[in-house]
């Protein structure tokens, strides 16, 4: 959570420096969501969420290097520069990225559980049993994709939890002004026979201790879960949001209930001192700034990788794909693999 | 077809008197006049009101109009634009504001096949009075889902007329017409230049659809430019008269309906033609122009009509990506003087 | 109902004999629900359905001939031969259109409402007081777009009643295996705070008081309410359909409650006999045999509509809209309407 | 650009031997032979299991993989092609049925916004192997939302391939190349010809995209047609040959790829070209077509390109009006001789 943060924060003042394009949404307040709820998948668990992307991208595993790099629109970012904040993508972390279109990345986390049962009932006959988690926001809730991919994750019975980040706004919009039973999401779910949960997302560990049964049970279930996830967003919506839409009051009530202040007193409370609080501190500031440094360093992309990864294929004016440097040729995508049945996914 | 012509006084091109305000300030003005004409008429989409729009164009329109008129939606565009359509069958003249065009694509149903449509497929009994209007264009690195020229997409569909101003003159001009219109209109804007100021009155005035504005005479090619790219072609056009090369440059203005006469005379006497587009280059508004121009001009030309777009591919988010991926002043020189065998 | 069944069942005989084209789909088995909702209303109320529209149409009021016409393409049709079986248009009675996209026809509907509510509140600051039906299938509870609008309906407190013509399936997909919660289709209402009702479609006296009472409600509160009206297409979804996927028992089962003859018993208990019964077929027959004799007379639309009603304005290559000749010159659609801020829509 | 040719034995033009079956069933036994061959492709879609599709292009099909692997879905294209498209990201090769293309629409956002840009915005990461297919095209007094000529609006878009055979011996050779290309290829089948016969070896081949097949050989025009195009291009040169007029018929079998080198050849030859689209004109492959001989074969012209389309109106329903609306035989004919100036 700290290094969430710290990241975050050196996010803002670079996107301040311009060194950041585009549209940036730092994940501040909310950072026990990403953390608790990660904290209780497996790594070879799919992942797939929304554009306030970074918090679980580094929960994830995600080098920060790799991520602030790709906001700076360098060939060492984790989409070599594509993507951008938006857009934070990790293969080797099974990261199936971070989507700018509200609402589209559930259908895609659906198919991802569709894709990793499929997985273990036709392709190797075995139990690989993942868990996909598919993040949304509360705003995301009024998309008619998102109650389709809700009706087929219930019909097929697909191993995936809908995570609402229940942060109460959708940019200016305060979720009672958007949504019918703004105050009872769940009772969405219940129209597709979903269950669905209200978890504390301000606390990591009441948010772990939920999502770790909550995955254990559709491992075994492969059933879909709702987890409408409280939550509070501490900056605005993106870089350029002065906030008018709610009162200082109402942001300080939940400042007061900011999560890594929160696990604190829980720590403190089991002897964790101030002095190594501040040591993470240290230590955080230390990584981010390295990696902020390292983002810098990192070459411009070329022009020649404008016409790259457009297709997979070497055709037309397409040359294919080129290495990206943050995979250090463990792939070379432009190979078109040889097929093997039996080969497992991603 | 009618005249092309357009307004003498092009906005942008500093005449000495007269108020300058902001792109998105005369599209304000253009909707406010309307909405006080016309109580038909009202403003729809995600934070248009409490927020004054996300990019401000709506500023202070829920103060003057009132929550009745002037209507925050949730993130529901298919649905928002679908019911806009059925209370403009019943006779209301929506605007519908999609925060940006790129997201346009989750209702591209109702948009594409309600609206366009409606009329026809009655036989003529409900028409579609319906503004839809948004930011259009790469914004500034968003990356490829939110960085469509939706018009590369689009106006390939009868039933619609699609705007695309250049300038807050025209913006005001076009937005009324727009609003007036008994068809849904498709209106563009870029977010590149909603800041941009120009020359704008404060009385009324209406720009009609078809007619293209010559943004600047010329004799020896004509550049035919829709939206922000006629800006990149009069900066091109500066430079190349460094060069001795002069060039008509033909604002569109509007793309359905196209004034096709405008350009034909143009490059009748220019006898070359570039088109500017920043749309991806197949099967575009690009294209059209060009089969256009070589159809009606095919004994006037010297040389094929050389077309500027957008590269090939997805928009890239790296900013050197995005400035290589995007249409400028030096790639339009280089077409010009490639479509004159100056290069 | 008779007549609509009558009409049905000629419907069928011109498709096979080529006289008309396209989809067709027939209503025979519903009849109850398209009369019994639509007699709940005032003429004024707006009504927007799907491409199984025919019995809506002529519920509401349109002449047979004119219904007939359309399928056969010719000028006399409502929509002037444009629209065909899918797209049953008509001004006069407030019938804004079968709609043949899956679900596009609810947002309509819900605007349908806005522009009523919109008419009372801002524009003649009276209350018209209109309510809107809005129908669909049950397999369209599966767009993504429906959600939308129920959502939006729910929000702004819209005068609508959606209605879902529940006949058990879409196309050959029985509403359990395409639809979770298909037992209870009102728990997806109540996700957008709407009430949900649940009425028998078969039975054309309980649709009609049911509905009589939700129409007066609504007129009152002006909030949403979400119907599930049970029934069954006792014919295949469209022409082409053998209906293999369900039993010919299950159809039997449904037939001995034709909502033709449940009626036809229950007024018999009241003194109704089999010659009045005989007398109103007779009727309905004549009326339907002068229908298509009608159609078949009118004439097939001249090449130049081919150009009419793409714009309102004369513009361009297009010459405006000709003359429908069902409206017989009550209004010119070419003319632009000079401007009236306090108009009443349409 | 690589060589044109194609088979030689074009398909629908009756050699003596071999087995003949329909387009459905050719399309059908590419997608068996597939799936027999890898199990990561599947088949998803609304009614394509049980009910054996809605125009049995998938009859049968559910018997022999079984209902994990035949599957159907509710009416939710936009979110079963998310679904698919996920699917893909994570190494499966989906083919996603879709009715009609018409129905594709609602889920405009998936196929254009994320399929084709995934690989790209991901780096290279993930990329999308999957099919989406479907009816394209008028079918018969549809009306105006169901006879969407899906090209005119989709080939726009690059990081997609745009397939369109016009016969059962290109369809299975198409298509099996479609499933094991590692990109989102859009397949568009015309309901028209679905029941067309024609030769169709019961082996395995592969058609590569980006070549276009010569349906007939001639010397005085080129015409460039796609899909169910090619047959009434084909009627209207048997009947420009009793007129002593030799066409060549271009089958372009994919759009994107489209290929240029095979029109440029061809034009450059017989000096003259005419393109048969069925899609509206504005901004289509049509017009793409002709900018692009515009600009290759510019001295090689003795008359501009001539174009064959759709009307650009909505499509109507009734008969007459239908026929009058699309491109048929009749047309191509007096577009061919107003091109040589016979008209
Ligand atoms: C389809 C679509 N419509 C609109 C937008 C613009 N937009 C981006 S984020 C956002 C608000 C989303 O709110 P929420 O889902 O609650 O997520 P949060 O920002 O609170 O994390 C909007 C309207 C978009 N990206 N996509
Ligand atoms: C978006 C879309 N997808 C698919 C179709 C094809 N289609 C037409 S009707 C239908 C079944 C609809 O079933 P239901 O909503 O239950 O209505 P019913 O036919 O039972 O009246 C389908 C799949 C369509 N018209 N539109
Ligand atoms: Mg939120
Ligand atoms: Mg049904």
């Amino acid at each position: 959570m700290m290094l969430i943060r710290e990241f975050e924060l050196r996010c803002m003042q670079a996107y301040q420096d311009k060194k950041i394009g585009g549209f940036c949404h730092v994940y501040i307040g909310q950072e026990a969501v990403a953390v608790g709820t990660i904290a209780a998948t497996e790594a070879k668990d799919p992942i797939v969420t929304a554009y306030r992307d970074h918090g679980h991208a580094l929960a994830r595993g995600m080098d920060p290097k790799h991520c602030m790099a790709e906001m700076f629109g360098r060939i060492g970012g984790c989409a070599k520069g594509k993507g951008g904040s938006m857009h934070m993508f990790d293969r080797a972390n099974n990261l199936f990225g971070g989507h700018g279109i509200v609402g589209a990345q559930i259908p895609l986390g659906v198919g991802l559980a569709f894709a990793t049962k499929y997985e273990d009932e036709v392709i190797n006959g075995g139990k690989s049993n993942r868990v996909t988690l598919a993040f949304l926001g509360d705003g995301a809730m009024n998309q008619g994709s998102v109650h389709e991919a809700m009706n087929l994750a219930g019909l097929f019975d697909l191993p995936v939890i809908i995570i609402c980040e229940n942060n109460g706004y959708s940019m200016g919009t305060s979720i009672s002004r958007g949504t019918t039973m703004g105050h009872k999401i769940v009772s969405k779910a219940a129209g597709y026979g979903m269950e669905g949960v209200e978890v504390d997302g301000m606390d990591v560990v009441e948010t772990y201790g939920a999502m770790k049964q909550l995955v254990d049970r559709v491992r075994e279930t492969s059933r879909p879960i709702f987890v409408d996830m409280k939550c509070y967003r501490f900056k605005g919506h993106s870089m350029s949001d002065p906030r008018k839409y709610r009162t200082r009051e109402e942001e300080e009530h939940y400042e007061q209930g900011d999560p890594i202040l929160v696990l604190k007193t829980q720590l403190e409370s089991r002897g964790f001192t101030d002095d190594q609080f501040k040591g993470i501190q240290r230590d955080v500031r230390a990584e981010v700034r390295g990696a902020v440094e390292w983002a810098e360093a990192s070459p411009i992309p070329p022009t020649s990788d404008l016409y790259r990864d457009v297709y997979r294929e070497k055709w037309g004016p397409y040359t294919g794909s080129s290495d990206p440097e943050m995979l250090g040729g463990a792939e070379k995508p432009c190979d078109s693999p040889a097929i093997d049945p039996k080969a497992d996914l991603l | 077809m009618s005249t092309a012509a357009g307004q003498g006084t092009a906005a942008g091109q500093g005449t000495a008197a007269g108020r300058e305000i902001e792109f998105r300030d005369a599209v304000r003005e253009a909707m406010c006049e309307e909405m006080r004409r016309d109580k038909r008429v009202m403003l729809i989409g995600e934070e248009v009101a409490q927020y004054n729009g996300a990019y401000k164009v709506s500023k202070g329109m829920l103060e003057e109009f009132g929550a009745r008129r002037v209507i925050d939606t949730p993130i529901s565009e298919s649905g928002f634009a679908g019911m806009a359509i059925g209370a403009a069958m019943m006779g209301l003249r929506p605007i519908v504001e999609f925060m940006s065009w790129s997201f346009s694509l989750v209702a591209a149903d109702p948009i594409l096949n309600n609206a366009p449509k409606m009329l026809y497929m009655s036989g003529g009994q409900f028409g579609c009075p319906i503004v839809f209007r948004g930011n259009d264009g790469a914004g500034g690195q968003l990356g490829s889902t939110h960085s469509w020229s939706i018009e590369g997409l689009f106006s390939n569909v009868p039933g619609m007329k699609m705007v695309i101003p250049s300038n807050p003159y025209d913006a005001k001009g076009l937005m009324k017409t727009a609003i007036r219109d008994d068809d849904p209109v498709f209106f563009l804007e870029s977010e590149r230049v909603l800041s941009m100021k120009g020359e704008v009155p404060e009385g009324e005035y209406l720009i009609p659809f078809g007619q293209a504005r010559i943004a600047r005479a010329g004799s020896d090619c004509t550049i035919v430019a829709f939206g922000r790219m006629v800006h990149l072609a009069l900066d091109a056009a500066a430079e190349l008269e460094k060069q001795g090369i002069f060039c008509e440059i033909l604002d569109m203005r509007t793309i359905r309906p196209l004034d096709a006469g405008a350009i034909v005379r143009s490059v009748k006497r220019t006898g070359a033609c570039v088109v500017v587009d920043q749309s991806w280059s197949f099967g575009s508004p690009g294209s059209e122009v060009a089969a256009l121009v070589h159809r009606e001009c095919f004994d006037d030309l010297d040389n094929y009509v050389h077309r500027v777009h957008s590269a090939d591919v997805p928009a890239p988010y790296a900013q050197q990506l995005e400035q290589q991926y995007l249409p400028n002043a030096r790639r339009i020189c280089e077409a010009v003087r490639s479509c004159l065998y100056r290069a």
